[in-house]
């Protein structure tokens, strides 16, 4: 078993138009066995950048430490917000510091730039950055996320739209993944702020 | 209970040491032993070659052709789906390799995995349906063959056919059924499944587009006709074309009805 | 090596490689063939392992690319700031003393068979070779790389004291064909570079236009 | 029919981590028959070699009862063969070479076998293993040729024979070690015009027909040139010259591949095996000649 | 941007020992995304054509099908990465922050051989273990270079090159059907025929060509050069989720506005620093 | 037949008191039966013709094949039970693969004869099977030239120049006779083409037409050369054959 499979867990992330959905599940397991099912993957950087971290738990709670020091230590020399652009930047040369002993996450950046205009990407547990336009996926059932949403996808989505999208290609992800799972949480960034919603998936 | 699929280690085992966790089928591992250009063994870190005997190459009795196979049934149909890509490491030694067979004017057999399993599997099952029919005077059923399929895979359990089936057809009472196998034959009987090397992309999409999975039950719209499905199995085959790299060039589509079987094709990408 | 990548994408590029270098009165003749492998696909058919480290002090190259080309570099760096400070053109031995060291202290990590050969006032026409290890013996004539191991008899016998520059032009010449015929580590052009007290000069039989032996 | 296809080999092993298991196959009783027709001893069997006295599976175990463990290298190598169906006929190339290891051990060797008067057999891999594999097809049309009845055997059975050797081997963990590429004239029934086929089986048993084929270094480097030049119309004369530039290009990028090639033709005039000659090449491109260090002063 | 100040350069082996230790407890280190690629480039009179595919895979997986594998290393140098991705994407990135500052401080446009001694020399002391598989191609006063530089850091001057899984396939057109002196559109046209044989025969190589142009004039990077793998089928009737067809946990929905903590301030682009590029 | 059998005649086990082995004899009484078989060494190769009885109008032509390739350098005609003949015919195939197999050349005639003979002997000796009731006339080409031989149900074997059996043998060996078959060296002087023509007329010739009904000639060649091998004649050329000997015997009647 791969070591980012350890804890299972995933992030899908998708744009609409004039605003950005970042989800993930809520399982934390030890291999097969489910320790936790509130756990949080997504972790606001401001209001409009999110940051999706999916492997082992332990560190995406390192890097999420990390990061969050490094925000507050740029907005305070800069007075102001991070873009999404250079924040995954950061993130990335953060994961290829470590090139030679990596930290097992792969990471999903989902966020609104100064116009309002969805920014995605993904990364390896390099910092490879992936940037997209449409969809960013991560975590154990990657694969199967990127099926549905390549089937799923619709360009120029609005916010209700683009949750209901974004739920379902999730889910169906989910409920093909032993090792993720548990209920999901859904985040639609828009201009005006974000809509969080926690969907009913399967328990077991 | 464990299913054996490519690529995964067998679920639901107790857990061990990780050292010497289960390992389960783990046949999918694209080393092409034969590949002319792999002179060394693979776990060497630094990709220097080390050479074993002057070619340097074992003997690996398995390999994976690769390939996507799909079996959607509704009420009075069933659609089967393979592509025709011959898949070897990065090569495609053939576009147009066809891994779908008529069993009987009911039933359409699709498999994935490896090509030379695929043809004997078929071409035994063709001899076993042709001594049926002889003796009986009718065609064989599609549960009947359903569950030969099963047997004879698992005739071979030891030496496994390193084949991923999936079945479709009608049945006696004219309904549409799928079944699903692993390679030692163990199956299921089911509304929509897939197998090979695009499973993991293609079964969520079938879950919540046959049959309606995620919905909530209040919105669930009406069970597909034949027209829809043959549309959706186009689309998700397309979607896994995108992203597989051992699925593409063509697709060969078979719609089984109480009318008969009628195959057509359509491409994916090729690269 | 992971699963999907193929030999020739992850291998060490290297050169299975027949290279030569025959000392005559007043010069030296170096000789080598052009092809550079990743496992059995040719990456470049036309290489060229024949390296300047002066005007008059040449090294032909065997085993990882990398290696020799990084080591050639650091004795070329060395025998320029030698130059300077000497304030004439350095020694034969000399250059080949760098390679030894170089080779010598890191054959952990070092694959590298270097045949160093040139002109100088003191000592003339000279060859040194630095098999892997790091030995240094200098040879009126050194075979190397891959390919040599077909020719050690031929070089043997055919060898004679006190050859000619044309002599020993066409003995390389040939020996090195006759190598590259039955290595497939070795092949494609033989390049030679002439040196004397004028400097140097190279040749270059393209591998259409080879002598052919017997062949079977 | 059935037994030959399923194989007949019973495994008797309690757990099944099967690709060792497999391996390590424990004798069965060997029949009497085969105990007074074959000499085992220490792990070798020593067979007649006739038809008639064929190899029992079931007869495995060395002397010392340990089991026997067949692995099996290649040795003597030949590297690619090219091939291309044509409008009129097929075309398939290879070249004179068998090496051992890196060494270039024989350059005058063929690796194209004449089967039947429409059908021509070549192979890369073990030389070793395609002489044996020669001999098994020539039994095969010598007996078909016993029958008299009027039927050739066609280049399409000689496929199906050879991939179904092919996976028997491959399933006794004793295989032909062999890329075979078929090519032929197969005649169309009631006096339809001949028409040429193509195909290749490998030492898994895989097996299938294409209008142009590459084995070896000829699947990266051949296929792309094969596919590019192929149309539905290209006929036998242009085919030929499009398997000879990539014999060239194998020559300038396969260390096992040398400038000697042979190129067999078979169209409905029968087979023509065609001469071996040598390829012209090309190497004096002015890049080429000034090598390293040309238009600036830098090292590399 | 870093904590401190002073932070060391180079890489952090932090997490290696207990990485060893997962390892050793037979939890397999993960694989970086790799792109199994074909990458190729070719000198005429006058310049170099530089081509890649776009394609990156993770296992038998497409994750990325439009990504752009020729990287920037300086206006008239480019440099196209095939093998581990981050590798090929930070060494292009510091090869080309570090030949800024060697131009900056030389005040002469960078020279191809200079890039690639730094890249050799970088590669080399790594030993292999960054796997960047390299086609740098430029122009600089010298004329056109082509260059291959292997993981190890060993390097090769050809006319024509090519790189990755696919390398190959692209070869093979190469080979059979370069010749010299070609303009610079038999040389776009070749390479594009290369990267075409790569994308379509090499399985780790797909999606569209992208081209790179550079001549003393300037470099156009031309994305898309051909786009011969465009989705064939679309399901007529698409997707449509009716609203409220997820379940939602009753209850769960929150909603946050915009926080007011710091305002964006205006960026002003530095003023650019002019240099003296004449050799 | 001189004697008969009075019990020793029940077993190819037992002799006679005067030493003979009546059952094999009974055997070659079969063979007498058959219809007329002829064999020729010619200078290219050798020719083997039989004569098979029309029995019913409503036969399909070419049926009951009664001259067989054994390998392609080897043919064989059966001459008595047809049937017993196929079994040989099988071994003899069976013999020619082996000896290829083993030693990577086709079979000498002379060893594939003997092995032959050996095989049909081993059906004299013991007594649960009965001899054969055929002899077999083997033509080879090969290395060593053109050779006919003969096979009796005894497990004799002969070689000849050219030879004839079954039912009118003694008028045919006298024409075959009659026939310049060597030269001064021993070399043949007849070639295939000719020879074909000859046995037919010769088949004609001493066919009983009182006796037998209508008969159909059957012929095969074996040549060496490159474009040598075991063939059945073409059914016109044999048709041909035949009737140019039906009307040279005519003309030669017309003669007498």
């Amino acid at each position: 078993m791969s070591i980012l499979e350890y804890n299972g867990g995933c992030v899908i992330a998708m744009a609409g138009k004039d605003c950005v959905a970042i989800a993930s599940d809520h399982r934390l397991g030890v291999q097969l066995t489910t320790v936790a099912m509130d756990a949080t993957r997504i972790f606001p950087m401001h209001d409009k950048l999110y940051l999706g971290l999916t492997g082992l738990m332990t560190d995406i709670t390192t890097l999420d430490q990390l990061f969050r020091f490094r925000l507050e230590m740029y907005e305070m020399r800069e007075n102001r917000k991070i873009k999404p652009k250079t924040f995954s930047n950061l993130v990335s040369s953060t994961l290829y510091g470590k090139r030679f002993g990596p930290y097992f996450s792969e990471p999903v950046i989902a966020g609104l730039d100064k116009d309002n205009k969805p920014f995605l990407c993904s990364m390896d547990l390099l910092g490879c950055i992936a940037e997209a336009d449409d969809f960013a996926v991560a975590g154990t059932c990657a694969e199967s996320l990127l099926g549905t949403c390549e089937t799923f996808y619709r360009p120029n989505l609005e916010p209700e739209d683009l949750f209901e999208t974004v739920s379902q290609s999730l889910l169906a992800a989910l409920d093909r993944d032993c090792i993720s799972g548990w209920g999901a949480v859904v985040h639609i960034i828009t201009k005006d702020g974000v809509t969080t919603r926690e969907l009913d998936g399967r328990m077991d | 209970m464990s299913v054996l699929r490519p690529n995964a280690s067998v679920m639901g085992l107790p857990y061990t040491a990780p050292g010497n966790a289960p390992r389960g089928f783990t046949l999918g591992e694209h080393v092409d032993p034969e590949d002319p250009l792999e002179v060394g063994n693979s776990s060497n870190p630094h990709g220097k070659p080390r050479a074993i005997g002057p070619m340097g190459r074992r003997f690996q009795p398995y390999k994976n052709n690769g390939g996507t196979v799909v079996a959607v049934s509704g009420k009075d149909y069933s659609v089967i789906a393979s592509d025709t890509r011959l898949g070897s490491g990065y090569s495609v030694p053939s576009r147009n390799v066809s891994r779908i067979i008529k069993l009987t004017d009911k039933c359409v057999l699709a498999s994935s995995g490896m090509q030379s399993d695929i043809a004997v599997l078929h071409k035994v099952l063709r001899i076993r349906l042709t001594q049926y029919q002889y003796a009986h005077h009718q065609e064989m059923s599609l549960t009947a063959i359903s569950q030969m399929l099963s047997t004879m895979l698992y005739y071979r359990r030891f030496q496994p056919y390193y084949t991923f089936n999936v079945l479709g057809g009608i049945d006696a009472e004219g309904h549409g059924w799928s079944y699903s196998y692993d390679a030692i034959g163990s199956h299921e009987k089911v509304r929509a499944v897939c197998s090979g090397t695009g499973q993991n992309l293609l079964q969520p999409i079938l879950d919540n587009q046959v049959e309606f999975r995620q919905t909530a039950p209040e919105k669930k719209p009406e069970e597909l006709s034949l027209e829809p499905c043959v549309e959706l199995v186009k689309d998700a085959f397309t979607s896994a074309g995108e992203r597989d790299i051992y699925t593409g060039d063509i697709v060969e589509l078979a719609k089984v009805t109480a009318k008969g079987v009628e195959i057509e094709k359509f491409e994916l990408r090729s690269d | 090596m992971d699963p999907y990548g193929q030999e020739w994408m992850n291998a060490e590029h290297s050169m299975g490689t027949s290279i030569m270098a025959v000392a005559f009165d007043g010069g030296v003749v170096m000789g080598a063939d052009s092809r550079t492998t990743t496992g059995a696909y040719i990456a470049n058919r036309v290489s060229d392992k024949i390296t300047p480290m002066t005007d008059k002090i040449y090294c032909c190259r065997s085993g990882s690319a990398a290696d020799t080309q990084i080591i050639s570099d650091y004795v070329r760096y060395y025998l320029s700031m030698h130059d300077i400070e000497l304030g004439e053109d350095p020694d034969v031995d000399t250059a080949a003393k760098l390679f030894r060291e170089l080779c010598y202290h890191n054959k952990g990590q070092l694959m590298a068979g270097i045949i160093v050969a040139g002109w100088d006032k003191h000592k003339g026409g000279q060859v040194f070779t630095i098999p892997l290890g790091g030995a240094l013996v200098q040879q009126p004539f050194a075979i190397g790389g891959s390919g040599s191991s077909y020719i050690y008899g031929y070089c043997d016998s055919n060898f004679k004291e006190g050859m000619t520059k044309e002599e020993c032009m066409e003995f390389v010449k040939n020996a090195l064909s006759l190598a590259m015929a039955r290595d497939g580590s070795s092949g494609g052009v033989v390049r030679l570079v002439v040196i004397d007290k004028d400097g140097s000069e190279r040749k270059f039989f393209p591998g259409n236009k080879l002598p052919e032996f017997w062949m079977g | 029919m059935l037994g030959e296809l399923e194989g007949t080999v019973v495994f008797r092993e309690l757990l099944a981590l099967f690709p060792t298991s497999w391996l390590e196959r424990i004798s069965s009783h060997p029949s009497s028959e085969a105990a007074e027709k074959t000499v085992t001893m220490s792990g070798f069997k020593l067979t007649s070699g006739s038809g008639r006295f064929e190899r029992d599976a079931n007869v495995q175990s060395s002397a010392s009862g340990e089991p026997i463990r067949h692995t099996q290298r290649p040795m003597v190598t030949g590297s690619s063969v090219i091939a291309m169906r044509c409008v009129d006929g097929v075309v398939i190339g290879a070249d004179t070479l068998a090496s051992y290891g890196s060494m270039a051990r024989f350059r005058k060797i063929s690796r194209l076998h004449k089967a039947t008067d429409m059908c021509v057999v070549g192979a890369g891999g073990d030389l070793s293993d395609f002489q044996q594999l020669t001999t098994m097809v020539d039994k095969e049309t010598n007996r078909d040729y016993c029958f008299n009845d009027g039927h050739g055997l066609s280049p399409k059975a000689i496929h199906q024979y050879v991939a179904r050797v092919m996976y028997n081997r491959r399933n006794k963990m004793d295989p032909l070690w062999n890329y075979v590429v078929i090519a032929g004239m197969q005649n169309g029934d009631d006096g339809e015009e001949a028409k040429p086929v193509l195909g290749l089986v490998d030492l898994v048993g895989t097996h299938f027909e294409s209008e142009v084929i590459a084995t070896g270094f000829g699947e990266y480097l051949g296929l792309p040139l094969l596919r590019k030049a192929y149309r539905e119309d290209i006929t036998v004369a242009e085919g030929k010259k499009v398997v000879e530039q990539i014999m060239k290009v194998l020559f300038y990028r396969d260390a096992r591949t040398i400038d000697r090639v042979q190129i067999a033709t078979v169209t409905k005039d029968g087979v023509d095996m065609g001469e071996p000659f040598k390829l012209e090449t090309e190497w004096s491109y002015k890049a080429f000649v000034d090598g390293a260090r040309a238009g600036d002063m830098s090292t590399w | 941007m870093t904590s401190s100040g002073n932070a060391p350069g180079g890489f952090s082996f932090d997490n290696v020992i207990r990485n060893s230790m997962l390892q050793q407890k037979g939890y397999a280190p993960p694989t970086a995304r790799k792109t199994g690629t074909t990458i190729a480039g070719v000198v005429f009179s006058g310049g170099v054509v530089l081509g890649a595919d776009t394609r990156a895979t993770s296992g038998p997986t497409v994750f990325e099908k439009n990504c752009q594998k020729i990287h920037y290393i300086a206006d008239s140098i480019m440099c196209c990465g095939a093998g581990t991705a981050a590798d090929t994407d930070a060494t292009t990135q510091l090869i080309s922050s570090q030949l800024a500052l060697h131009s900056l401080a030389t005040r002469r446009a960078p020279r191809v051989a200079t890039a690639l001694n730094m890249l050799k020399q970088m590669l080399f002391r790594y030993q292999g273990h960054i796997s960047a598989a390299l086609v740098l191609g430029g122009v600089d006063f010298h004329g056109p270079h082509l260059y291959t530089v292997y993981p190890h850091g060993s390097t090769d001057r050809l006319p024509y090159v090519t790189m990755g899984s696919g390398s190959l396939a692209a070869m093979a057109v190469f080979e059979s059907k370069y010749k010299e002196d070609m303009t610079a559109d038999e040389a776009k046209q070749l390479v594009y025929e290369g990267i075409s044989a790569g994308i379509f025969n090499d399985l780790g190589s797909g999606g569209n060509v992208d081209l790179c142009i550079i001549t003393k004039e300037g470099k156009e990077l031309i994305r898309g050069y051909a786009k011969e793998n465009e989705r064939k089928y679309r399901r007529p009737a698409g997707y449509i989720f009716p609203h409220g067809a997820t379940p939602v946990i009753a209850g769960s929905e929150q909603f946050k506005g915009p926080e007011k903590g710091f305002s964006v301030v205006a960026e002003v682009a530095p003023a650019q620093d002019t240099m003296d590029v004449s050799a | 037949m001189a004697s008969i059998g009075t019990g020793y005649d029940l077993s190819s086990t037992t002799f006679s008191p005067d030493g003979r082995v009546f059952q094999v004899e009974y055997a070659a009484k079969a063979v007498e039966n058959s219809g007329t078989c002829v064999g020729l060494r010619c200078t290219d190769g050798v020719v083997l013709a039989v004569e098979k009885a029309v029995i019913s109008k409503m036969l399909v032509q070419g049926t009951l094949r009664r001259s067989h390739i054994v390998a392609r350098h080897a043919t064989l005609t059966v001459c008595g039970l047809i049937s017993d003949g196929r079994v040989i015919v099988d071994h003899a195939r069976a013999e020619a693969e082996q000896y290829k197999d083993f030693y990577g050349r086709p079979i000498p005639g002379h060893v594939l004869a003997d092995r032959i003979a050996h095989f049909v002997h081993v059906y004299t000796l013991h007594w649960h099977v009965r001899p054969f009731g055929c002899a077999v006339l083997l033509g080879v080409a090969d290395v060593d030239g053109p050779q006919l031989y003969l096979i009796e149900p005894s497990g004799l074997s002969y070689r000849y120049y050219a030879c004839a059996f079954g039912k009118a043998k003694a008028a045919a060996r006298t024409e075959l006779e009659k026939l310049k078959l060597n030269g001064s060296d021993g070399k043949a002087l007849i070639s295939c083409d000719e020879g074909v023509k000859e046995l037919a007329k010769i088949l004609v010739k001493v066919h009983d037409e009182s006796k037998d009904k209508d008969t159909e000639l059957e012929m095969i060649t074996v040549t060496d050369g490159k474009d040598g091998g075991a063939k059945l004649v073409p059914r016109k050329v044999v048709e041909e054959a035949h009737a140019a000997a039906k009307a040279f015997l005519e003309a030669d009647d017309m003669e007498d």
